[in-house]
């Protein structure tokens, strides 16, 4: 703790290194998600600073439940690191009442908003990714149905949805898209269910934003592409890049640059400029958020490629503006 | 949507989240029938899809197709032995079944998480290459109507689970084996005055228990997850546990009480596009598999008998 | 002379309590060879040696002369020897015939052949006159009939000597004489027996021999036809006693009990008692003679609140109880003496001393506020230990570790104690020794004396008779016939209990 | 050897036995147990924080302990403490966040609530087991799923505000937070329901010991039938010891509703809390100070063990493993009894 006796020491090597620190909710570092992403974002912040994993470096708390938040990250505060983030916004009220207790340490918190004058608040326009994906759905999809599945329906979710449908809307308005939430992040075989039943009934594409539940939407892609190698099973992705979850059927995914806006917050911090107390919008202007490429077995990738950046380039200038909740979404269109 | 599409999509998704619940439940009934409580189902399930997903991706290469097909063969290995743990507990140290059982659970979430940690320096595993795959069953799917609604989109496994109920409920009913492990279960004495091993019988109905959850647990991992982490298995032993007690401790009997699991989940997920259900909040969707089997106790099934002498101990001398 | 068992010098040990110490029984072919002991002499001990359950820690164990070591019953089947246990060995569960091959399966491409199993399970049944159906379940048949399919277990495994514990405590009388028949049709076979009993006229009447062991100790053998009972029960308890309990002409007074056209069913929804009617007035004891499964449980049951009446009257002290709850029906001045100790009598892993105040714990001085007084509580339950002669190591032992014959006087202590107006005793002695039995007779006499009204039923012919002022017999859910044990004898009461009317019935004395 | 000392020496080897196997492991994976202990012992009592902290995680686990343990000894397998908790929890939030009053009401009404809840989602089991005698362990592990998304529903439906999967923080009239145990133990989230835990475990001493009550349900745990005999009403003690094990349950969640988190959230899955009772029921052999003893422990277990990563570069899935092994070891107690008598004997001979 801070009255530790190796607090001088530590408070020197302070001096030499700007030292950050995060805390992972319960999926872990590996998590194929935003706690991996954010990981590699503080590890490329360690390279790039020299830093040593460890105390005084970079590392990280994983946290086996919900009550370990405030406990892991008062742990990393009590270690001295300069930064400290939560990631994800289950971590919102820990972060903020520590924020209140600890007033000389540094949060971050990824995926919500804590009004603390030193915390700053990473927040993505997932709607705007998801909107090029609904793009590249819209333009890929030949039967003119498509499928989403929501994992829980909390508002970053909504923020998919919304933005998702929009796209589909601007690029091609008399696709159907079949909307379902599977009630869980963790539950492969519902998003297995869900998967099948939307393809069963005509759907060719279906973008997830449901963590591991969508693992059961990959299952049932390639289990059909396999069956049927001449008919489109096409998946896409969220957060990071899943074509490794089957290369002949994720057809793009929705990125949320965690690793890039923390890597980036931390630098901001480091160089005396941390935005305490603000909200930092992550979006495709700042590059958080993004498509990935889109499946070379695409028969008409070039058209998609060419409306997606069309768009990209009417969202940066803030001609398009992309709705964000569903009410948003009632009120939009393209003209 | 027409009801042949809804049965299109509703039967083979029935089938497919039954399947690890039918195996694993099967299990529970060798071991309860042996008079041994496990709760300790889950853990054997963990364990079964851990060892399968790292046999998995361990010899993909090696085994090509077949590696499913022998990593289940492998997870049922370790599941047996895993399972010695418990039977070791339970009948020679004579702990109280349920608390062994919970022992179990932990064990196996622990030990599992630790060496994933140790063999991959990850938290979970990667992705398998070679899962279990959706097929059409040769010959059967042609059948008119029943063959797309049964045997098309399907798992082999589902109906591997239905022959092994059969199977299961063949030799509990009309073999030797069979006999001598419902009575040991029933009456370890009268079994024992008989000239019947009653600590064997046990160690083999838990053992044989270990290598179905053990199935169970490879089954839904290679058919459904894909991988293997904190959430692969989070609850799909105690729903067998369920099944098993629903199906009265009998196979074919938890064979019904997987499928209608199964049928009350695909329900719950078709539900939504259904009509006459689309306009009702989905929380009454999420939570109608588990009303429904509620329902289905206390209306027509009602009371179940356990196995007699279940969870007590066979100590020579006593009764 | 030639024998087939020998048991020489046995000694078993449980801790550090010695349940047999140098026993020696030695069984020749052909006989019938009883063996005699109080409760937790060391009987059942004995014989467990002998079916391999127990290792003995001393003695030698010999058959047909040559030393053997009996490592387990699976060892003892192949020596020919077979057992019929005290508390039956049947799965409920199972039919018969699988009761009867389990662990000797017949079997065809290693499924169980059960017509071939059940064609043979037929043939022995008929061999030995035995008559059990090979497909019936366990749990749809007759305590008798499933006494028959443990003797059918002996056999089929082909044994030779056959050892019977306590097997006419659970009988009714006719099939206590069915059993004593199939005894002496084995015998003739060419088998021969080893019978546990506490009936002395069992012994009388079928043994050849009796060993008497009294605590552990072997205190000899003698030829029954040189004997009588009282030399027996003298040898066996070590003191004279009494067998005719003595007492006073009944004075009864008012009706306690009135029961009118009550019917009941069973779990099985059968209706087993059916329009009975019975009255027990004070001051006298009422037998109830009958077959089992004639609706006695049912009845006791219905009067204690144990189970739904259909219809009917039960008054108690012109108190209608019908269908009230046990606990209103107890504070309405019923005692009730189960007829399951184990089931209904004692919450075994309570201690003693709570059991003793199972019924009345919510009551002063043994509660106060709903908070118990364990002062009061214990205080009561060793003035019962003491007045009643339970034998527990304190009142703090666990009712699990007593003796049936001490838990059994534990309950009549607490039922007694509670001075109900009505006390219901539905097999009080049952599997008891005679020094127990005639304790037991003579608290439900004081009761009687004391101008209480007692319900008596049971199934030993001789206990009715002996204990009872008036035997009411009961037959298919009625009582058909109130008759004076002073103008009847037990084969008038058999014929009654047949279904045999009054008239005819008489007509055989 | 006195059989009072073997009683009390049998959970110790018990749990020293665990820690060996652990050590064990660790050795031969290649991680250094020493640094592994020191850093759980660090993560558990290093600071007046972690102290405060430990006993924060120990407090619900009491609870659910006592929950589990409770309907054990009335013969009822409990597993829906889990689900219990979540309403419990839910409900105390409600109260919590929906009035304006002073607290000397607010705060007894929030945890009255939990209880309610909680023993309102386990009087279903109770009722069918009494009534139609459904098996309680199928009954309640569906009602657990059932909380789950029921409770999911009513915060994101009806208590969450403007984030949408989140309640408010309670009202300070309702929380249990304390600025002067907060301060004593440096912001640890310490709040006052370790007293109320406490006293639960003396409630449930006493209630199953020492009152007619307990003596009823004692008597239907160990033997229905002579409980009917008795004129006990078995279907009503059954009924009661499910409701009082669900109001501990509820009053677990009350815990973390008003203390730890102040807050409810819609929930991905189960806390896990529920399902800890188990084990610490059973470690604490069903008794209510063995309850307590075995929730501290595993209070010390898991709050330490978040800190082995970090300070020693040890899995805590670890921890887990040593927890599994203690249970292991306290339920075949029988064998370490057996060795102890031997040692024992050997000793006086
Ligand atoms: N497994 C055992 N462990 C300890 N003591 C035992 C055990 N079995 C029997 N005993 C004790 O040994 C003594 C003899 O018991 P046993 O069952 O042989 O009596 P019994 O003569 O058959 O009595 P009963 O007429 O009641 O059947 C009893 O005092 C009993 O308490
Ligand atoms: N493990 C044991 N430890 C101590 N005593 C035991 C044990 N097992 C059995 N006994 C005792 O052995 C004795 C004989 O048992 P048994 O069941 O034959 O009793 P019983 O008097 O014959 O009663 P009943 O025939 O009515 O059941 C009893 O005293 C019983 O308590
Ligand atoms: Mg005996
Ligand atoms: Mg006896």
């Amino acid at each position: 703790g801070k009255a530790d006796d190796n607090g001088g020491e530590k408070g020197g090597e302070k001096k030499d290194n700007f030292s950050v620190a995060m805390v992972t909710d319960v999926g872990g570092v590996d998590d194929k998600s935003f706690n991996q992403s954010a990981w590699e974002g503080l590890q490329n912040f360690g390279k790039e600073n020299g830093l040593e994993k460890g105390k005084g470096g970079y590392d990280y708390i994983q946290s086996k439940s919900d009550a370990d938040y405030a406990t892991n990250l008062n742990t990393l505060v009590r270690q001295d690191f300069d930064l400290v983030y939560g990631i994800g916004f289950l971590m919102q009220a820990a972060v903020e009442e520590i924020a209140q207790q600890q007033k000389d340490a540094h949060f971050a918190i990824v995926d919500a908003e804590v009004q603390q004058p030193n915390v700053a608040s990473i927040l993505f326009k997932e709607q705007e990714a998801a909107f090029l994906a609904g793009v590249a759905a819209a333009l890929t999809t030949k039967t003119n149905h498509i499928g989403f599945i929501g994992g829980m329906e909390i508002p970053v979710i909504e923020r998919f949805e919304s933005g998702f449908l929009a796209g589909v809307k601007a690029a091609k308005p008399e696709v159907q898209v079949d909307v379902q939430y599977a009630g869980a992040f963790d539950k492969a075989e519902v998003g297995q269910s869900i998967a099948s039943k939307m393809y069963s009934s005509g759907a060719d594409v279906i973008f997830h934003a449901a963590g591991a539940t969508g693992n059961g939407l990959f299952k049932e892609a390639s289990d059909r592409k396999a069956k049927a190698p001449d008919k489109d099973f096409w998946a896409i992705g969220v957060d990071r890049d899943q074509a490794d979850m089957g290369p002949e059927i994720v057809l793009t995914s929705a990125l949320k640059r965690v690793d890039v806006a923390v890597q980036d917050l931390a630098t901001k911090a480091k160089d005396g400029n941390f935005p305490g107390g603000e909200i930092v919008l992550y979006g495709l202007q700042e590059d958080g958020v993004g498509l990935a490429p889109i499946n070379d077995k695409v028969a008409n990738k070039a058209d998609i490629e060419s409306a997606v950046k069309d768009w990209i380039e009417k969202i940066k200038s803030g001609d398009v503006k992309v709705p964000g909740t569903r009410e948003e979404l009632k009120s939009f269109s393209v003209k | 949507m027409s009801l042949m599409d809804i049965l299109m999509i509703v039967v083979p998704s029935t089938l497919l989240w039954a399947a690890p619940l039918v195996f694993t439940a099967l299990g529970g009934i060798f071991s309860e029938r042996s008079g041994v409580v496990n709760i300790g189902l889950e853990g054997l399930m963990v364990i079964g899809a851990f060892s399968a997903i790292v046999f998995n991706l361990t010899f993909a290469d090696t085994f090509g197709e077949a590696t499913p097909w022998i990593a289940v063969l492998f997870a049922m290995v370790t599941g047996a032995l895993f399972s010695v743990l418990h039977a070791v507990a339970s009948i020679t140290f004579r702990a109280d079944h349920t608390v062994s059982g919970v022992a179990i659970n932990l064990l196996a979430t622990g030990l599992t998480l630790f060496l994933v940690k140790l063999i991959y320096d990850k938290g979970e595993t990667g992705i398998i290459s070679q899962p279990f795959s959706k097929i059409d069953i040769p010959v059967l799917k042609d059948i008119p109507f029943i063959g797309k609604i049964l045997f098309q989109n399907t798992y082999w496994t589902s109906f591997v689970a239905i022959i092994a109920a059969v199977i299961v409920w063949y030799i509990i009913y009309k073999t030797p084996f069979g006999l001598r492990l419902r009575s040991v279960g029933e009456h370890p004495m009268a079994a024992d005055t008989m000239g019947i091993n009653v600590t064997k019988m046990r160690y083999l109905g838990v053992i044989i228990s270990g290598a179905f959850g053990g199935i169970g647990g490879a089954v839904y991992a290679q058919a459904i997850t894909s991988n293997f982490s904190h959430a692969t298995i989070s609850g799909q032993g105690f729903m067998a546990l369920a099944a098993m007690i629903f199906g009265k401790w009998h196979p074919l009997g938890a064979l019904g009480a997987g499928l209608f699991f199964g049928f009350a989940q695909s329900i719950s997920i078709i539900g939504s596009s259904l009509p006459f259900l689309k306009e009702i909040p989905s929380v009454y969707l999420l939570i109608a598999p588990y009303v429904l089997t509620i329902l289905a106790l206390t209306g027509f099934i009602g009371r179940a008998d356990a196995p007699k002498a279940v969870g007590t101990h066979y100590i020579k001398g006593t009764r | 002379m030639e024998y087939v068992i020998e048991m020489l010098n046995i000694r078993k040990e449980f801790g550090n309590f010695v349940a047999n110490d140098n026993i020696t029984l030695q069984l020749k072919k052909g006989e019938i060879h009883a063996l005699l002991g109080e409760n937790g002499a060391g009987k059942s001990t004995l014989m467990n040696v002998l079916f391999g359950l127990y290792q003995p820690d001393g003695g030698e164990i010999r058959v047909k002369g040559t030393p053997v070591k009996i490592s387990n019953p699976n060892v003892a089947n192949d020596l020919g020897i077979g057992m019929v246990h005290q508390h039956f060995m049947l799965v409920d569960t199972f039919t018969v015939t699988e009761n009867i091959i389990l662990g000797r399966e017949i079997t065809s491409a290693g499924k169980i052949d059960l017509k071939k199993a059940e064609q043979e399970v037929r043939q022995i049944s008929e061999r030995y006159g035995l008559s059990v159906d090979p497909q019936a379940k366990i749990s749809d048949i007759s305590v008798g009939m499933q006494q028959r399919v443990e003797i059918l277990k002996t056999l089929y495994r082909g044994a030779e000597i056959l050892i019977f514990d306590e097997p006419t405590a659970v009988l009714t009388p006719q099939e206590i004489k069915e059993l004593i028949q199939i005894m002496k049709t084995l015998i003739k076979e060419g088998k021969s027996i080893i019978l546990i009993t506490h009936k002395l006229k069992e012994i009388m009447e079928v043994a050849d021999r009796c060993t008497v062991i009294r605590k552990g100790k072997g205190i000899g053998t003698v030829n029954v036809s040189e004997t009588n009972p009282n030399e027996l029960a003298s040898l066996m308890v070590g003191r004279e006693v009494v067998f005719k309990t003595e007492k006073v002409e009944a004075t009864p007074k008012h009706d306690v009990l009135e029961v009118k056209d009550l019917t009941v069913k069973d779990a099985r929804g059968v209706t087993v008692v059916n329009g009975l009617n019975l009255t027990v007035r004070a001051g006298e004891i009422v037998g109830i003679a009958g077959i089992d499964g004639n609706g006695q449980s049912e009845l006791i049951e219905a009067i204690t609140g144990l189970r739904k009446a259909e219809s009917g009257s039960i008054k108690v002290n012109g108190k209608e109880l019908i269908n009230l709850s046990p606990r209103t029906i107890t504070e309405s001045g019923v005692g009730h003496i189960p007829q399951d100790r184990h089931k209904h009598g004692l919450v075994l892993n309570f201690p003693i001393g709570e059991n003793m105040v199972l019924q009345n714990y919510y009551q002063k001085p043994y509660s106060k506020n709903g908070v118990l007084n364990f002062h009061k509580i214990y205080e009561q339950a060793k003035k019962l230990i003491r007045e009643f002669d339970v034998r527990t190591p304190s009142e703090y032992t666990l009712a699990r570790a007593l003796s049936g014959g001490n838990q059994q006087k534990a309950i009549i202590g607490r039922e007694v104690d509670r001075d109900p107006d009505l006390l219901i005793a539905a097999q009080p002695t049952r599997g008891l020794d005679v020094g127990a039995i005639e304790f037991i007779h003579k608290r439900l006499i004081e009761q009687r004396d004391k101008g209480k009204a007692v319900l008596l039923v049971s199934f030993e012919l001789d206990e009715i008779m002996n204990v009872s002022d008036r035997i009411a017999v009961i037959y298919e859910g009625k009582i058909v016939a109130i008759v004076n044990p002073k103008e009847t004898d037990e084969q008038e009461l058999g014929l009654l209990m047949a279904g045999s009317n009054r008239k005819e019935a008489g007509a055989h004395v | 050897m006195s059989k009072r000392l073997t009683n009390i020496l049998t959970p110790i080897i018990a749990v020293l036995l665990g820690i060996l196997v652990g050590t064990i492991i660790m050795l031969a994976s290649g991680y250094d147990p020493a640094a592994a202990y020191i850093a759980l012992w660090n993560g558990a009592f290093g600071d007046i924080y972690y102290i405060g902290e430990v006993i924060r995680q120990f407090t619900p686990y009491i609870l659910a302990g006592l929950a589990v343990a409770f309907a054990f000894r009335v013969g009822l397998f409990n597993i829906g403490v889990e689900g219990q908790f979540i309403v419990g929890w839910t409900a105390a939030v409600w109260v919590g966040v929906a009035f304006e009053l002073p607290r000397i009401i607010h705060l007894p009404l929030a945890i009255l609530a939990a209880m309610i809840a909680g023993a309102l989602w386990a009087y279903i089991p109770g009722l069918l087991k009494a009534r139609f005698r459904v098996h309680e362990v199928i009954v309640t592990i569906m009602m657990n799923y059932i909380a789950l998304h029921v409770t999911n529903y009513i915060i994101r439906n009806v208590l969450a505000s403007k984030s949408g999967d989140k309640t408010d923080l309670v009202k300070e009239t309702a929380s249990l937070r304390s600025e002067l145990l907060q301060s004593m133990t440096d912001y640890s989230r310490l709040h006052w329901g370790i007293i109320l835990a406490i006293i639960c475990c003396f409630i449930m001493w006493f209630l199953l010991e020492k009152t007619t009550r307990g003596f009823e349900l004692r008597a239907v745990g160990f033997n229905q039938h002579a409980a009917q005999y008795a004129g006990m009403n078995v279907n009503r003690n059954i009924i009661l010891s499910m409701l009082i094990s669900g109001a501990f349950a509820g009053l677990a969640g009350a815990m973390e509703g008003l203390g730890t988190f102040g807050y409810a959230a819609v929930k991905g899955g189960f806390t896990g809390v529920g399902f800890e009772g188990i084990a610490i029921a059973l470690l604490g052999a069903n008794t209510a100070l063995g309850v307590f003893f075995s929730a501290i422990l595993f209070g010390i277990l898991k709050v330490g063990s978040l800190n082995m990563p970090l300070e020693a570069g040890v899995p805590n899935e670890l921890v887990n493993i040593i927890i599994a092994l203690i249970v292991f070891f306290v339920a075949s107690s029988y064998i370490i009894r057996v060795f102890l008598e031997r040692f024992s004997k050997k000793g006086v001979k």
